[in-house]
């Protein structure tokens, strides 16, 4: 298997971390789209920032770009701020989903389309 | 060229041709035989009995296997006798590379010559004649193996014509089903006709005698098709098939026209006098396309005629394989017996197409390859997409052929010779493997429709099993990192890199899709294909009653089956201890010059690569990782629907049912050509028919009534439909677009998701498509 | 009287059937049908016999193959007061052609049995037809070609009025009428060619060569008038070496009217639209025989016609005409065949795939592709033999397509596609060569039909590129009526017409009738040069003769200069082994 | 063969599989659990790529903190009609097609990028560590350690610490935590009453 044993071998790069940015990325897509559970929703989008979150780190990491002798921060700024967002973000949706429970009985986001035109 | 270096007591120069020409004309003399042997008594009010119509299966059976054993000798006489060309092998350095393609640069062995002349004025003459060369003989073992092979499944498959036979599609107006006298001698005369008109088509020394020959095939398709010609569908699909087949046809003659005219030949080789290759790529140009060869005094003028005659003469094959957009025969034409569609639908006739552009490989302009390898990448999209939601089994593994010859064609079109008649060797093994196990199970089961099976592998496992290697072949699977695998791994990989190579010479995004449609069909043949088996063999049966009746087939068949496994797997591989493949001796005809990267007259940024540099591996590694990927990806999606049942088909059908409804119509172009050009054609017919009846009453006269009838008309759409419905057309339109979008607005959360990640693609697929960079990064 | 002369033999070709006609008319029982459906078919039977005794080689008559030249010339004065001669030869042109004649009307015979009302008459008719119909293709004075087109038409129209359909007498008229026309405008053209006709530049070793009588030569070249005279061949010197047709009428040359009055006579009979709606008619309302002989020969003489006469007598007009020519063939195919698709009636349908066949005959004979700057005829030629070879292939697939149509309608009564089906399943052996002629007629390849089509097609794009387009795209047609025909009548299980229980098995006549219709279809699809190899040196040299003039039409008028040139031969010599 | 790579692999692959297990799995309770690995092996990667200051906040805000959170309102809710709830075939399918394109694009755009591949040169010292929590505290003080010896005074000044950001989000904290308190209050009448 010439693909992983190069991997095993070959220095980890950006490009690397980005695969797997992206494969959270889509994780968390893929389940916002699918899920019908409003906590499954946001199981999605913390997935989706958490995959943003890889790729900043990456971009700022000096290990993995190798260009720069100097620290770098903020990719890992930029990514303090993002988890510390989500964390308010979460508790903000769970308070909404709680709220939407208590009011309608279910979190089947299906069920919450009021606001179709 | 006549080649002279060997003179061993067995000259290939006189040796082949005469052995080829017995082994095309071996079916032609069972074919007359039976007709006069079992034809007289009939008119003489008899009829030839079953014993005798047995011994008619006997003797065309006993001509193509005759046959195929001399066109194997021709072979083994052609690797003996000939010196092989140096083929650049796969890894090489650039320089290696440079000199391996200048020794290509000479046109390839062959021989040529003329049987006898159908006319002659001045310098102009048509004959029957032939053009030998690895091309020719590889096709001819190839065209007679599975021809015997059928032969031999017939036996089996068509025993029910030995007796008077109850046809169940048909039922009379009594109430009972249809009864006739059998007609197994008939099915094996039509059959050895075929056999004589394709091997003479792949024999033919000129163009004309190709046409000719193209015709007769076309006519035996359409008796086959028409087999059973007592059912309505049977002979509207024969005529269909005869009719669209003539469309193509009428483009060919155009190409035949050109060429003809302006070169005043359309020999093949050069006997006598110089033939359409050796004038088009003469050796003082060093075998490249020379337009000025066409004779007119512009050069845009020749180089249009010289891109007129390519077009055209695809155009015939457009129509003989099926291509889009003149694929709508195929389908149908799987009224004829199963047999007929293993090898006429699927391994022979209809891969004449993609042989015709191979062998007329050296007349095509760059442009007219593009053209070949749009048509090619539409139809094998368009027909895979339709295979998805087929049902019945028969016309999956159509659309499956008509999308893999879309393949060939698009190899072809980009400048993979090699691979795309690679593949066309290879496809006619597993494809014509896919249809007799297709008929193992109609005959089990007795009927089409996959709804009606399920589970079928332990009542039937030779054929499940032969089929499930059948299925492997044609998604392409093989081990990318040990380079092991069946015989489509490896054909379907060439093109791929053909593909993917073209992608990187050419940058501008619209050739991009040359690749990517390509991967997507990997996927998409994987999926259906698998579709297939799974919804065949696995699962629980749907139709107990159908389950309980089914078994094995006779061992004729079976032993058939087996046969064409062994060489779907392995057709692909080097025979062991030697360099010695198909695709080795497919390169000793690679027509002399085409092995060189070239760039368009017309296009300049359209550049045509060298097939060698396909594999070099970083085109190679990507190219087989992603095909690989691609297809395992559709395999898992098949199980997925159909084994582990994670998504229910039915679902999905109604989810996507614009979509679903598109493919299960076959987009609708049965419909739409009946709206184009038949109802037109029949409503210019009655016009022509009716002018005729007016002719005789006074011509004023119906001047006049004319006049009065337009200008009513006239009032009529003008004043009424045109003012006043342009008005309120306005209003319904504004009205209408409110409407479709406010239904947007679903409030569907999830949909919402779905709708930012489309926008998100779609702003991607314009942004790389204005701006060349984007994907680039 | 000994066979081996040319006079003789060819004499006695032409009017055996004549002759015969006139003991049966004077001599045979009036009440035995059979003894004189049996004589007459004898009487054809011989003749058939006697004309292709001529490609055996009978000694002294026998036809060389191979030589372009008229063979068998032999001149007898008639009326000497207008210089008209008796004179007849044959060449490669008009030979495939009678024995295409006598070959149609034996088969015609045989597929006459069925006629009950007034047999003799009618016997006496058809006899009288098939000596008219030699008669045209071998008579070289053009008074006795005149006489002879006008004795076929008379038998036809009472063979027509009489033995045919319901609405037998308004297609006969028709017929008549239509032909008539064409007629008289031959006659004006032979007249006005007739009156400014000199013989004497042609000198005497020519005049000798067109066997005028050695005392009528010094007579002619000492002559102070003009010398005028009916020799075809004569007239074919003229026009191509001389300016004497080259007086103006209306801004026109004499050369060009007499051209066009010619070639509407002649495409009236081809027939070529627009001049093509007594076709259908006449076919549908004819007897079996009758039509086959229609098709097969009667029409063919619109063919000849234009390449024995129109083209060598007017080639300055032809050159500049091609285009009309040429266009004319094109419509007629097209229409012919769309047409052809809107028919109800299988006889109609038949008659306008006709339309449509001899479309390609026009159309080869027209495609003067011979020009600057090259001047090679040789594409012109394939497209002349393809039309010639055209006309003989449709002589056998539409008289066989007739003879078909006749077999089904003598069982059943009636001629309506639509009603029938399920044929192939109740006569299969029928089916069976009715399929085979149906798809000579569609030119399948390996089919008599498929030469002359992919000849003609193949030849036009030299002349004109859109014309060569739209020829090519009537295969399509071709190929959608024909099939759509056989689906509808043979295919399926059920019939659907009238008297199912008539629907016997084909009988020994009928098979012996059509079975060498098909073989020879085959014969000539597979083998071409079995008629190739007499016609082509005639078809060829007409056209190098032809295409040698075209530089002259093209260029500057240089009268003094070409008739030396012309006078001598001027076949291309190619460097090419024949085959 | 070298550790970081090994280690890495293994990482990604945890993340990876989790999310999509996440993706697939039907069940809400299960799906937390897999996302709490998910994360975590998230944070494994951050250590790896240097960053041991956000590894760690990862690990004491999302796994600790988030997810904590989550699971409160899975248990709040976890009726048995809501623990799985199936989502159409069809949906799925559009769904998975969208997102395998828009990975393809995003794998593409990764891998095509020449600046983003691996170097062969680290240019960071594996020997010597450097720990980032104190540079990250200043920076979010306005100091910027990092950026000392940039030597265009215009960037050094555009670098300038992230006080300004840090107090943002502070107040955004609080007023989102004032909020999430208001909104999740129960409203004991409102449901009587539906």
């Amino acid at each position: 298997m010439p693909i992983l044993a190069s991997l095993l071998t070959e220095p980890i790069g950006v490009a690397h971390y980005m695969v797997v940015g992206a494969v959270l990325f889509v994780c968390g897509v893929v389940c916002m789209a699918t899920k019908r559970n409003a906590l499954g929703i946001l199981m999605g989008i913390e997935l989706v920032l958490n995959g943003a979150n890889v790729n900043l780190v990456a971009l700022g990491s000096p290990y993995l770009r190798g260009e720069s002798a100097t620290l770098m921060l903020d990719g890992q700024l930029m990514a303090m701020f993002v988890i510390v967002l989500a964390a308010a973000e979460a508790a903000v949706a769970l308070a909404i989903a709680l709220n939407f429970y208590n009011n309608f009985g279910s979190i089947d986001v299906d069920r919450a389309n009021q606001l179709k035109g | 060229m006549q080649s002279a270096r060997h003179s061993t007591p067995m000259n290939p120069a006189t040796t082949l041709p005469t052995i080829l020409a017995i082994a095309w004309l071996l079916p032609l003399a069972a074919f007359a035989l039976v007709w006069v042997g079992y034809s007289l008594p009939q008119m003489a009010g008899g009829r030839a009995s079953y014993g005798a119509q047995r011994t008619a299966g006997w003797l065309a059976t006993g001509a193509i296997g005759t046959s195929c054993v001399l066109a194997i000798v021709a072979l083994i006489i052609w690797l003996t006798q000939t010196a092989p060309h140096e083929v650049a092998t796969v890894h090489e350095t650039a320089a290696a590379h440079q000199a391996a393609s200048e020794h290509m640069a000479s046109p390839p062995t062959s021989y040529s010559g003329i049987y006898y002349t159908l006319a002659q004025f001045g310098k102009l003459r048509i004959s029957i004649g032939y053009y030998i060369d690895a091309l020719t003989i590889a096709m001819f073992a190839l065209v007679t193996l599975i021809s015997t092979c059928v032969h031999i499944y017939s036996m089996g498959y068509m025993h029910e014509e030995l007796e008077d036979m109850v046809d169940r599609e048909i039922a009379t107006p009594d109430g009972n089903y249809y009864h006739r006298p059998g007609r197994y001698h008939r099915f094996y005369q039509y059959l050895s006709l075929f056999s004589f008109s394709m091997l003479g088509l792949l024999l033919a020394g000129n163009l004309a005698m190709v046409f000719m020959f193209w015709e007769l095939v076309g006519i035996c398709s359409y008796f086959l098709i028409g087999f059973y010609f007592e059912r309505p569908s049977a002979s509207y699909a024969a005529n269909k098939a005869f009719i669209v087949n003539r469309v193509g046809d009428f483009g060919m003659l155009i190409g035949l026209m050109a060429l003809w005219s302006c070169l005043g030949t359309l020999d093949f080789g050069d006997s006598n006098t110089p033939g359409m290759f050796s004038q088009l790529r003469s050796e003082a140009h060093q075998y490249e396309l020379d337009a000025a060869a066409m004779g007119s005094e512009s050069a845009d003028t020749n180089y249009l005629l010289l891109f007129v005659a390519g077009v055209g003469l695809f155009c015939g094959c457009v129509g003989k394989s099926a291509q889009f957009p003149l694929h709508t025969w195929l389908p149908d034409a799987m009224e004829g017996p199963t047999p007929v569609s293993a090898l006429v639908h699927s391994a022979t006739m209809v891969a004449a197409g993609v042989y015709l552009v191979g062998r007329c490989y050296p007349i095509f302009v760059p442009e007219a390859l593009l053209v070949i390898a749009i048509v090619g990448a539409i139809t094998l999209t368009l027909a895979a997409t339709i295979a998805i939601t087929a049902y019945d089994i028969k016309r999956v593994l159509a659309y499956s052929t008509i999308s893999q010859l879309g393949y060939m064609m698009l190899a072809l079109g980009l400048g993979g010779w090699a691979a795309g008649l690679f593949h066309l060797i290879t496809h006619a093994f597993f494809k014509s493997l896919l249809f007799l196990c297709s008929g193992s199970v109609i005959h089990a089961v007795h009927t089409n429709d996959m709804r009606q099976m399920g589970g079928l592998r332990h009542k039937m496992p030779w054929t499940a099993y032969t089929m499930l290697i059948g299925c492997l072949a044609i998604i392409g699977a093989g081990i990318p990192a040990l380079g092991i695998g069946l015989s489509g791994y490896f054909s379907k990989d060439a093109i791929i890199e053909q593909a993917w190579s073209f992608a990187r010479v050419n940058e501008s995004s619209g050739y991009q899709l040359l690749m990517w449609l390509p991967l997507g069909g990997a996927f998409i043949t994987a999926c259906y294909m698998f579709r297939l088996w799974f919804m065949t063999f696995t699962g629980m049966p749907a139709n107990t009653e159908r389950y309980d009746h089914a078994h094995e087939s006779p061992r004729s068949m079976v032993g058939v089956l087996v046969l064409l496994a062994v060489f779907a797997v392995g057709v692909g591989w080097h025979v062991p201890g030697s360099k010695l493949s198909v695709t080795s001796l497919l390169e000793r005809a690679r027509p002399a010059g085409t092995l060189e990267t070239t760039t368009g007259t017309w296009l300049p940024n359209l550049t045509v690569p060298d097939e060698h540099l396909s594999h070099e591996p970083q085109i190679a590694i990507p190219a087989g990782w992603s095909a690989f990927a691609m297809a395992m990806g559709g395999l898992l999606l098949a199980a997925i629907i159909y084994v582990w049942r994670w998504l229910r088909a039915e679902e999905i059908q109604q989810s996507f049912s614009p979509i679903h409804r598109l493919f299960v119509n076959a987009w609708w172009f049965d419909q739409l050509y009946d709206w184009m050009f038949v109802r037109p054609a029949l409503w210019k017919s009655k016009f022509f028919a009716g002018i005729d009846r007016y002719v005789i009453d006074p011509f004023v006269n119906l001047l006049a009534r004319g006049t009065a009838f337009l200008a009513r008309a006239l009032d009529l759409v003008v004043d009424r439909k045109a003012v006043d419905g342009s008005i309120n057309g306005l209003a319904r339109l504004t009205w209408d677009f409110g409407n479709s979008l406010h239904r947007l607005q679903t409030g569907n959360l999830r949909q919402y998701v779905v709708f930012i990640v489309v926008g998100l693609l779609g702003l991607f697929a314009a942004v790389s498509l204005c701006w060349k960079y984007a994907l680039a990064g | 009287m000994n066979l081996d002369s040319p006079a003789v033999y060819l004499s006695l070709l032409t009017f055996l059937p004549a002759v015969a006609a006139v003991a049966i008319a004077c001599f045979a029982p009036k009440d035995n049908a059979e003894l004189i459906k049996k004589a007459t078919l004898a009487v054809t039977v011989v003749t058939f016999v006697l004309s292709i005794g001529m490609l055996f080689g009978w000694p002294g008559i026998e036809f060389k193959a191979g030589q372009a030249e008229m063979q068998h010339l032999f001149s007898v004065d008639w009326i000497p007061t207008f210089r008209i001669d008796y004179l007849m030869g044959i060449d490669g042109i008009s030979l495939p052609l009678v024995v295409l004649t006598t070959f149609i009307t034996m088969l015609g015979m045989g597929a006459s049995w069925p006629i009950d009302k007034h047999v003799k008459a009618y016997c006496v008719l058809l006899l009288l037809l098939e000596t008219g119909m030699i008669g045209v293709f071998l008579a070289l004075d053009f008074f006795l070609f005149y006489v002879f087109w006008e004795v076929m038409l008379l038998p036809m129209y009472f063979l027509i009025g009489i033995w045919g359909g319901p609405r037998r007498e308004y297609a006969a008229i028709k017929f008549f009428l239509f032909t008539l026309f064409g007629s008289v405008l031959m006659l004006v053209a032979i007249l006005m060619l007739y009156f400014s006709s000199d013989l004497r530049p042609l000198g005497a070793d020519k005049l000798a060569e067109l066997k005028v009588p050695a005392e009528r030569i010094e007579q002619i070249l000492d002559a102070d008038t003009p010398q005028h005279t009916f020799n075809i061949l004569a007239l074919q010197q003229l026009g191509q070496s001389t300016e004497q047709f080259k007086t103006e009428l209306w801004g026109w040359t004499y050369e060009r009217w007499a051209f066009l009055l010619l070639f509407i006579g002649f495409i009236i009979k081809v027939p070529s639209v627009p001049l093509h709606t007594w076709l259908p008619d006449a076919h549908v309302e004819a007897p079996t025989p009758i039509s086959m002989i229609l098709a097969g020969v009667l029409l063919k003489m619109g063919g000849y016609g234009i390449i024995r006469i129109c083209y060598p007598i007017c080639p300055e007009a032809g050159y500049d005409l091609a285009w009309l020519v040429c266009s004319l063939g094109v419509v007629s195919m097209v229409y012919g065949a769309f047409a052809a698709l809107a028919q109800n009636d299988f006889k109609r349908l038949v008659a306008y795939s006709s339309v449509s066949h001899m479309g390609y005959v026009v159309l080869g004979l027209g495609v003067w592709s011979a020009m600057s700057p090259t001047y090679n005829a040789d594409y012109w030629k394939m497209g002349m033999n393809g039309a010639m070879f055209q006309m003989i292939a449709h002589g056998i697939s539409s008289a066989g397509m007739f003879f078909m149509v006749g077999v089904l309608y003598e069982r059943v009564h009636h001629r309506q596609i639509d009603q029938f089906g399920g044929i192939f399943a109740r006569m299969p052996v029928y089916s069976g060569l009715a399929v085979g002629i149906f798809f000579a007629g569609l030119g399948l390849p390996g089919l008599c039909g498929f030469i002359g089509e992919f000849f003609v097609v193949l030849s036009t794009w030299k002349y004109c590129i859109p014309l060569a387009v739209v020829a090519a795209a009537v295969v399509i047609l071709t190929a959608a009526y024909i099939l759509w025909t056989l689906q509808r009548v043979y295919l399926g299980t059920t019939y659907l017409g009238p008297h199912e229980e008539a629907l016997t098995p084909i009988t020994p006549r009928e098979m012996w009738i059509a079975a060498p219709l098909l073989a020879l279809a085959i014969l000539f699809g597979v083998y071409p040069r079995a008629i190739l190899d007499y016609m082509e040196p005639s078809v060829s040299l007409t056209a190098d003769r032809l295409a040698s003039k075209t530089s002259d039409f093209d260029g500057e008028q240089q009268p003094e200069a070409k008739v030396a040139q012309a006078l001598s031969p001027q076949v291309e010599t190619t460097d090419i082994p024949k085959l | 063969m070298n550790w970081s790579s090994l280690l890495f692999l293994l990482c990604s692959g945890f993340a990876g599989v989790f999310a999509i297990a996440v993706v697939l799995s039907n069940n809400i309770v299960r799906m937390a659990f897999y996302l709490v690995l998910s994360l975590a092996a998230t944070a494994g990667l951050f250590f790896l790529a240097g960053a041991d200051f956000v590894g760690a906040m990862q690990l004491m805000i999302y796994v600790g903190g988030t997810l904590v959170l989550l699971v409160f309102g899975v248990m709040l809710t976890a009726q048995s009609q809501f623990v799985s709830m199936r989502t159409s075939s069809g949906e799925l399918l559009t769904a998975l097609m969208l997102g395998g394109a828009l990975l393809f694009v995003l794998v593409f755009t990764a891998m095509n990028v020449p600046m983003w591949q691996p170097t062969n040169q680290p240019s960071v010292s594996e020997d010597t560590p450097v720990l980032t929590a104190t540079p990250i505290g200043m920076a979010l003080e306005g100091y910027r350690v990092d950026q000392l010896e940039q030597p265009n005074p215009s960037l050094r000044r555009g670098m300038s610490g992230y006080l300004f950001p840090f107090v943002i989000v502070s107040v955004h904290l609080l007023v989102v935590l004032v909020g999430a308190a208001y909104l999740a209050r129960a409203r004991r009448h409102h449901t009587e009453s539906a």
